[in-house]
């Protein structure tokens, strides 16, 4: 049984269709990749599902509750999270404290229990300043935090978006290791990745936008061979 | 930042409709209401452009008015020079003194946030009033000129020709700001700022100078409007200060940086100002108006999602 | 340990601030406080005169044998810095009597302090009738000099009676009132209002005079307005005998401007600002304008104690008085001065006496003595005066006994 | 032509430029390589003046213009065609490209010439000359944003990520513009994450990680190099 | 340990303080605590990213209220402060629906248009209030007794000092300073935006109530020109900046220097004192931009002469 389920969603800018009709599914502990060329509605996708953006037609249900209407806060506490694709840490805050928002407001942790649960989490994801203040981490250190704010909320579902990007290729390694540890915490995670190595390494499955559209799903092996896929990211020779 | 006309002809005609049904109703306060208006865009068109091409929001404004009124009134009172020729030694005054303003303070402010500019241009405000109160004391003073009770009857229906001016200056000074964006270099420049400080500089603009060149301008353009303003108005140090709520007012009903909208708001909120002022025993209602009006529109927009 | 530096840096300023204020502390001079807006014209003349009548007194030797001192306090025109100035003068400076004037508002605030101390007052300032209502009955100890706003309509309905009656042409059936929406426009237009209602009746003092009377407020061009056509075109219509404003310095002229402007020409135009605009004689527009006031510079001529005051004003201070709050200002002194001579002692009781029976002839051209008014026991005077532009000058037209010229009537452009 | 020597740049506290030296001679097209983060637009900020701390020798025709402000710098010859194309919305197609001629002394009487060889590169934008640029799509204001860079008459121009939010077929058709703009006696610094279509223009390319320059060679070499197409070739 | 020694020996001073000052020292404070208070509300609702510009009409709202309904309806005026909080915390909640969606300027603007609006209805609603010329109390709140009206108006302060305290360190920090970095973090972030901003709009729309009930009662009149003065709105603005926003002690200090600045120079220097004082804005502005506080706090932080108490150090970005 999906644990969170998309049902013939369409999202419009203006006159720009940029989510097309989608649907798609997620199931505890797998982990699915959102892949597709610049522009082909990946990030609308996790807007959508995270609630920062509003459907215009199409249901989102949630362990078999309809969330369509509920609000990104609404939905975050109910089990649903996810991180930006570029990093949006709050400035004013440390490390730790960015991680405690998460707990305090997305699982309703009081003020002690969300200082230990977020202390926790830095263990978890090996954060070694705690306590210093955003701006003075690395790029690594601020994923981790943008991540462990998500995850302070405990969620079931959790959307990361480019979480890799501008990453050494050390860092990807250790962050991917801590993505597939949360895999077995029974979490449904969903990543939109650009690098390719990743989605090959982390992803169960995955399904392939373009224009809105799902062109292609399954393993990824299977899916980078599929001939539409590869017209949509290269473009047509010529 | 747009200075386009485009989105506003709705408006327009909604506007032209307005203006009909009040012609029809009261010419009077048509008429009134096209002068005050018109008088109220004029003062709010520098705190308009400074608003939207700097981002400054300045609570100087007013005080700068103040200033080149009370100029104005030294060149008349000493030298007899008549008010609307003192216009063009005060422009040139309140150009260099919203340069020299600008190099010392404001120049500092425009990258920080609104508090520190409303802090500063408060202080700067505070500075100006209490000085032209040392100087002339709170006493009102006056000009005299034949001319600004001058009246017209036709057909019957008797108006003030004095105040037509305002409208005269407000078309004229808006016409010449659109031609100045439009056709010159430096008012390009202006408007590429406006639009894109960052894609300014990296064609060659020298933002800075922009900046410095656009706040003089906008207090220069005040000295027109005191010019215009004197023979028909008393001076004391606390006679701008009004204005700069209302300029800003219309500033934000018109949206930033909208200088056609802001001519359009102005000349509506005075247009309905005299028409709440012509029913009797209800004119002190007429500032609701203004503020009721304002609140009407800036919420109405962000119920559209246009903010 | 970060607070330290906030706390030392307090304690800095309130000892700096506290050590100031002792060398305030001295001992021999009679003392009086005196809490006016420093940056209004009206209060900072108010001062200069107050400042001269001081000096006058000094110059004779004082009173009772002591020098005279005045310490006076900027009100800012707020009404916490007014009432903490009283504080301040009586705590701190540690003063005979209040005096001072100016804004309702700042005076109201500054009520219950000045009941707090109960020292005896004499207030130049302040007409609403709030202020009165403020202060209340019982306050003995409390003088007020300027007419309270009810008072003020009163009297021009007693002088407007007395000039129908020597003017045969002079009419003043219907009365158009234009007041500024303030707190000071709408006081008058309510005393009006009252006034014509007792003339209905056939009371009062516009008994006789008064038919038809109608108002109409605009907002003040000190406060950001400044058109007032469809006002002035309603009064048009209503085509009044006698038309009076009710607003501030800033309306003066562009009122003119603009009754001309729309063709509005009454038998008699009449202005009653608190105070009136710099050179405002020098304007053509104001020509045959009236104005009501307690005082006009042309008293001069008929008064000897006004010539005295305008000589002494003009040598101390190198400039003219603007405002009849200038000789009340020193008004206020002199008649506190003679009353202080006349009961021998500054004692409470006996001084209060005093100043029941004081007379005081003062520049204002009028002599000053102290009769109950609605509320309160002590109240100062109780007449305007009805003025009028003349070729450039001020003149007094009524009351009779102190004219320096008669009305020219009726008003035109 | 452009000569880096030992640059430092930060963003407040955080470094992100590292000891970075790197040149440009004349009529040559230089890539800088790396992924999302990797300091590409820093590096590019610091060269135009847009970023102002920072440390090193940054010379430009042998002059120095480090610490010089952005529109000097671009007065001495050298156009940006940004990341995030910063045009003028409100203004038309033909009004954005005269901007970029205006204000740089030497290029102010090429404008019709300059005009002439833009729209002959990109014809789209002289069918679209009186169309405002907020409201064309994304490919043709990346296009107007080379031209615009163009009209300056430039000796340097310095593309940073072009191909960023374009179809695949848009970038195929934006690079092959790319080298018919450099048999004009321009230089090129292209910044770029795509490195495979980056590779078609450019002659010599460095590979940045991190603030640090970690490989620098010929097109041809880098097109082999293991290292790069591990990392960055992934598609 | 020693940071709350510190702060006993600050709250020993302020209780003390009438102990060994005369009435116009007192009178001073007084006045002082009322724009700290107005300064902290100001500040409190800033700390959400909204800059407000209607705290003059809360004030007024909060001043007639409570006035009204001691001289119509005669209740205790103790009470009536309660009436004039509760009656500005509940137009605040109202006018939130309709005004927190806007942001930044917008929402400045509005609430300062709201401001006049609230005047001008005041004003002309005139059997009811008393119109322009305003209504009178019989009395001053404890017949004017100076040490009761500053403890009245200390209990005040410290309760707004207490509740700025308590934003800090409860949740309340941590949802309003998410929201003013970031809302779209903070919202799925599982934060409820419009709630807390609802919140502390009302809260401290009801604090400048209270003030504005407590000023009303110390001088027992209420008339538009005064009691809507934009005096209430300007001075806490310049008080928190140049003390530094987003704090507590940030106020605190402004409002004190500030408040003591001016009467000093007063006392100094009778004519263009004003002057001098809008230099010491425009100085602070350009010279210390976080405000005096932050400016003075970072310094020690920079040269370690304190410690790391990052909590404290919420100065702008």
């Amino acid at each position: 049984m999906p644990i969170l389920q998309a049902n013939n969603i369409l999202r419009k800018f203006g006159g720009l269709v940029a989510v097309n009709d989608l649907s798609f599914s997620m199931e505890k502990g797998e982990i699915l990749g959102i892949i597709g060329p610049n522009g082909a509605g990946k990030t609308t996708v996790i807007n959508l599902m995270a609630g920062t953006l509003g459907v215009n037609k199409g249901t989102i249900e949630f362990k078999d509750e309809d969330i369509t209407k509920n609000a990104a806060y609404i939905r975050n506490r109910k089990g649903i999270a996810r991180t930006f694709q570029i990093v949006r840490p709050l400035e004013n805050f440390t490390a730790i404290e960015n991680i405690m928002v998460g707990a305090l407001f997305g699982k309703g942790d009081k003020l002690n229990e969300a200082r230990s649960s977020a202390q926790n989490i830095c263990n978890l994801l090996n954060i070694k300043n705690v306590n210093k203040h955003v701006d003075e981490l690395t790029v690594l250190e601020l994923k981790k935090v943008e991540l462990g704010r998500a995850l302070a909320a405990d969620p079931e579902v959790l959307f990361l978006d480019e979480i890799m990007a501008g990453l050494t290729s050390d860092e990807t390694w250790e962050l991917i290791d801590i993505v597939k540890s949360l895999q077995k915490k029974d979490i449904a995670i969903s990543v939109v990745e650009h690098i390719m190595k990743v989605v090959k390494e982390l992803t169960d499955r995955v399904i392939v936008l373009n224009k809105g559209q799902i062109i292609a799903q399954g393993p990824y092996e299977e899916v980078s061979e599929n001939k539409e896929v590869i017209a949509a990211y290269l473009g047509e020779e010529e | 930042m747009s200075f386009s006309l485009n989105k506003s002809y709705k408006v327009l005609l909604l506007l032209v409709i307005f203006i009909v049904i009040i012609g029809f109703w009261n010419p009077n306060a048509l008429l009134d209401g096209l002068q005050r208006g018109s008088l109220y865009s004029l003062i709010a068109l520098p705190l308009a452009l400074v608003l939207g091409i700097l981002g400054v929001l300045n609570l100087a404004h007013g005080e700068f008015l103040t200033v080149g009124l009370y100029f104005i009134f030294m060149l008349n009172n000493r030298f007899n020079l008549d008010p609307l020729v003192a216009i063009i030694p005060t422009v040139i005054f309140l150009l260099i003194l919203g340069a020299i303003i600008y190099w010392l303070t404001i120049k500092r402010v425009v990258k920080e946030g609104h508090l520190s500019q409303l802090l500063l241009t408060f202080g700067i405000s505070l500075i100006l009033i209490e000085t032209i109160n040392i100087f002339w004391t709170s006493m009102a003073r006056n000009t005299y000129t034949s001319y600004s009770y001058a009246s017209m009857e036709v057909g019957g229906f008797r108006f003030g020709t004095y105040e037509l001016l305002y409208i005269l200056i407000a078309v004229l000074v808006l016409v010449g700001l659109q031609l100045f964006l439009k056709k010159t270099r430096l008012g390009q420049a202006t408007f590429a700022v406006g639009q894109n400080p960052k894609g300014a500089k990296i064609v060659g603009i020298n933002v800075n100078y922009v900046y410095l060149f656009v706040f003089s301008v906008a207090v220069a353009i005040l000295g027109i409007v005191a010019g215009a303003m004197l023979p028909r108005t008393a001076i004391f140090p606390e006679v701008g200060s009004p204005f700069t709520l209302k300029s800003f007012a219309l500033a934000a009903m018109a949206g930033m940086g909208n200088l056609n909208g802001i001519l359009f708001a102005g000349v509506t909120l005075g247009i309905g100002e005299a028409v709440i002022n012509s029913i009797p025993n209800y004119g002190g209602w007429s500032d609701i108006v203004f503020f009721g009006v304002l609140i009407i529109v800036i919420i109405s927009r962000s119920y559209r999602g246009a903010r | 340990m970060k607070r330290n530096s906030i706390l030392i840096f307090s304690l800095v300023v309130i000892l700096a601030f506290a050590f100031s204020l002792s060398s305030y502390a001295q001992d021999d001079p009679i003392k009086i406080g005196a809490v006016n807006p420093l940056g209004d014209i009206t209060g900072d003349q108010s001062t200069k005169a107050m400042e001269l009548a001081v000096k006058e007194i000094n110059d004779n030797g004082g009173l009772l044998g002591r020098p005279v001192e005045l310490i006076v306090v900027d009100s800012e025109f707020k009404p916490e810095k007014g009432a903490a100035a009283i504080d301040k003068l009586a705590t701190v400076d540690e003063v005979d009597f209040f005096v001072g004037g100016m804004s309702s508002g700042v005076h109201q605030a500054q009520i219950p302090s000045l009941k707090k101390y109960k020292k005896i007052t004499i207030w130049a300032g302040a007409a609403s009738y709030l202020a009165e209502e403020a202060i209340g009955p019982d306050a003995d100890w409390y003088f007020h000099l300027h007419p309270w706003d009810y008072q003020q309509g009163e009297s021009y309905g007693i002088g407007w009676s007395d000039i129908a009656e020597a003017r045969e042409e002079v009419e003043i059936g219907k009365v158009f009132l234009a007041y500024e929406e303030g707190g000071f426009g709408t006081a008058s237009f309510e005393s009006y209002e009252v006034l014509a209602d007792q003339a209905d009746e056939g009371e009062g003092p516009y008994a006789d005079i008064l038919s038809d009377f109608e108002g109409g407020s605009f907002k003040s061009a000190a406060l950001g307005g400044g058109e007032y056509r469809a006002l002035l075109r309603r009064a048009k219509e209503f085509d009044p005998d006698l038309f009076i404003w009710a607003g501030y310095a800033a309306d003066a002229i562009p009122l003119l401007a603009q009754s001309r402007e729309v063709g509005f020409e009454p038998p008699l135009y009449v202005g009653a600002p608190p105070g009136w605009p710099a050179d405002f004689e020098a304007n053509p527009l104001s020509d045959k304008v009236v104005l009501y006031g307690m005082w006009a510079p042309a008293l001069k001529e008929v008064s000897e104690v006004a010539e005295h005051f305008w000589d002494g004003y003009i040598k101390m201070h190198q400039e003219r008085p603007a405002t009849y709050f200038a000789p009340l200002g020193y008004t206020n002194i002199m008649y506190l001065a003679k009353a202080i001579e006349n009961a021998g002692t500054l004692e409470k009781e006996a001084l209060i006496e005093s100043l029941e029976n004081t007379e005081y002839d003062s520049p204002l051209g009028t002599t000053l003595k102290i009769a109950p008014s609605n509320v309160i026991k002590h109240q100062g005077f109780t007449r305007q005066k009805i003025l009028q532009y003349q070729d450039g000058q001020q003149h007094v037209i009524w009351p009779f006994e102190v004219s320096t010229a008669e009305l020219e009537y009726p008003f035109s452009w | 032509m452009l000569e880096i020597n030992n640059l430092n740049v930060s963003y407040g506290k955080i470094q992100v430029i590292w000891d970075l030296s790197m040149e440009i001679k004349e009529n040559e097209a230089v890539g800088i390589f790396g992924p999302n983060g990797a300091g590409k637009s820093t590096l590019i900020n610091a060269i135009i003046g847009l970023v102002k701390n920072k440390e090193g020798s940054i010379k430009f025709n042998e002059e120095k213009i480090i610490g010089l402000e952005t529109h000097q710098i671009i007065k001495k010859g050298i156009a940006l065609v940004p990341q995030k194309r910063e045009l003028f919305p409100i203004m038309t197609v033909k009004e954005n490209l005269k901007l970029g001629a205006a204000y740089i002394p030497e290029a102010r009487g090429e404008i019709k010439q300059n005009l002439e060889f833009v729209y002959n590169i990109f014809p789209i934008l002289k069918e679209r000359e009186k169309q405002l640029a907020g409201t064309m799509s994304g490919g043709q204001q990346r296009m107007l944003a080379v031209g615009r860079a163009l009209m300056s008459s430039p000796k340097l121009l310095i593309l940073d990520e072009p191909s960023v939010g374009l179809q695949p077929s848009l970038v195929t058709d934006l690079f092959k513009k790319l080298n018919e703009i450099k048999k004009e006696d321009v230089s090129i610094l292209l910044a770029e994450q795509n490195v495979k279509q980056g590779l078609k223009v450019i002659d010599r390319g460095y590979v940045l990680e991190n603030g640090k320059i970690e490989l620098e060679d010929d097109a041809e070499n880098l097109t082999k190099n293991e290292h790069i197409q591990k990392s960055y070739l992934g598609i | 340990m020693r940071k709350n020694l510190i702060i006993l020996l600050l709250l020993i001073i302020a209780l003390t303080l009438p102990l060994y000052t005369g009435v116009y020292i007192l009178h001073i404070f007084s006045s002082i605590l009322i724009f700290l208070a107005l300064s902290l509300s100001w500040d409190m609702m800033l700390r959400t990213g909204q800059l407000s510009f209607g705290t003059a009409g809360f004030f007024g709202l909060g001043a007639y209220a409570s006035v009204l309904i001691v001289v119509k309806m005669g209740f205790n005026p103790i009470l009536s402060l309660l009436i004039g909080a509760i009656f500005s915390g509940l137009i605040a909640f109202i006018l939130g629906f309709i005004v927190l969606r806007l942001r930044e300027i917008y929402f400045a603007i509005t609430t300062l248009a709201l401001t006049h609006v609230f005047s001008v209805i005041i004003r002309n609603f005139s059997d009811f209030t008393g119109g322009a010329s305003g209504t009178i109390l019989a009395n001053a709140i404890f017949e004017g007794d100076p040490v009761k009206i500053y403890y009245l108006i200390l209990i005040v302060a410290v309760l707004v000092i207490i509740i700025s305290e308590v934003f800090k360190r409860s949740r309340i920090h941590y949802a309003i300073n998410a929201i003013r970095n970031d809302e779209i973090t903070a919202k799925s972030s599982g934060i409820n935006v419009f709630k807390y901003l609802l919140f502390v709009f009302v809260v401290t729309s009801a604090i400048q109530g209270l003030v504005g009930a407590v000023y009303a009662h110390q001088y027992a009149f209420v008339n538009p020109e005064s009691t809507f003065s934009l005096n209430f709105l300007l001075l806490p603005i310049a008080m928190a900046l140049v003390g530094g926003i987003y704090s507590t002690n940030g106020p605190i200090i402004g409002a004190l220097l500030l408040g003591l600045i001016s009467e000093y120079l007063k006392l100094i220097m009778p004519y263009g004192h004003l002057i001098v004082y809008g230099l010491i804005i425009v100085f602070v502005v350009l010279f210390l931009p976080r405000g005096i506080y932050s400016t003075i706090h970072n310094k020690l932080l920079k040269s370690n002469i304190i410690g790391g108490d990052k909590n404290a150090n919420t100065a702008s970005k």
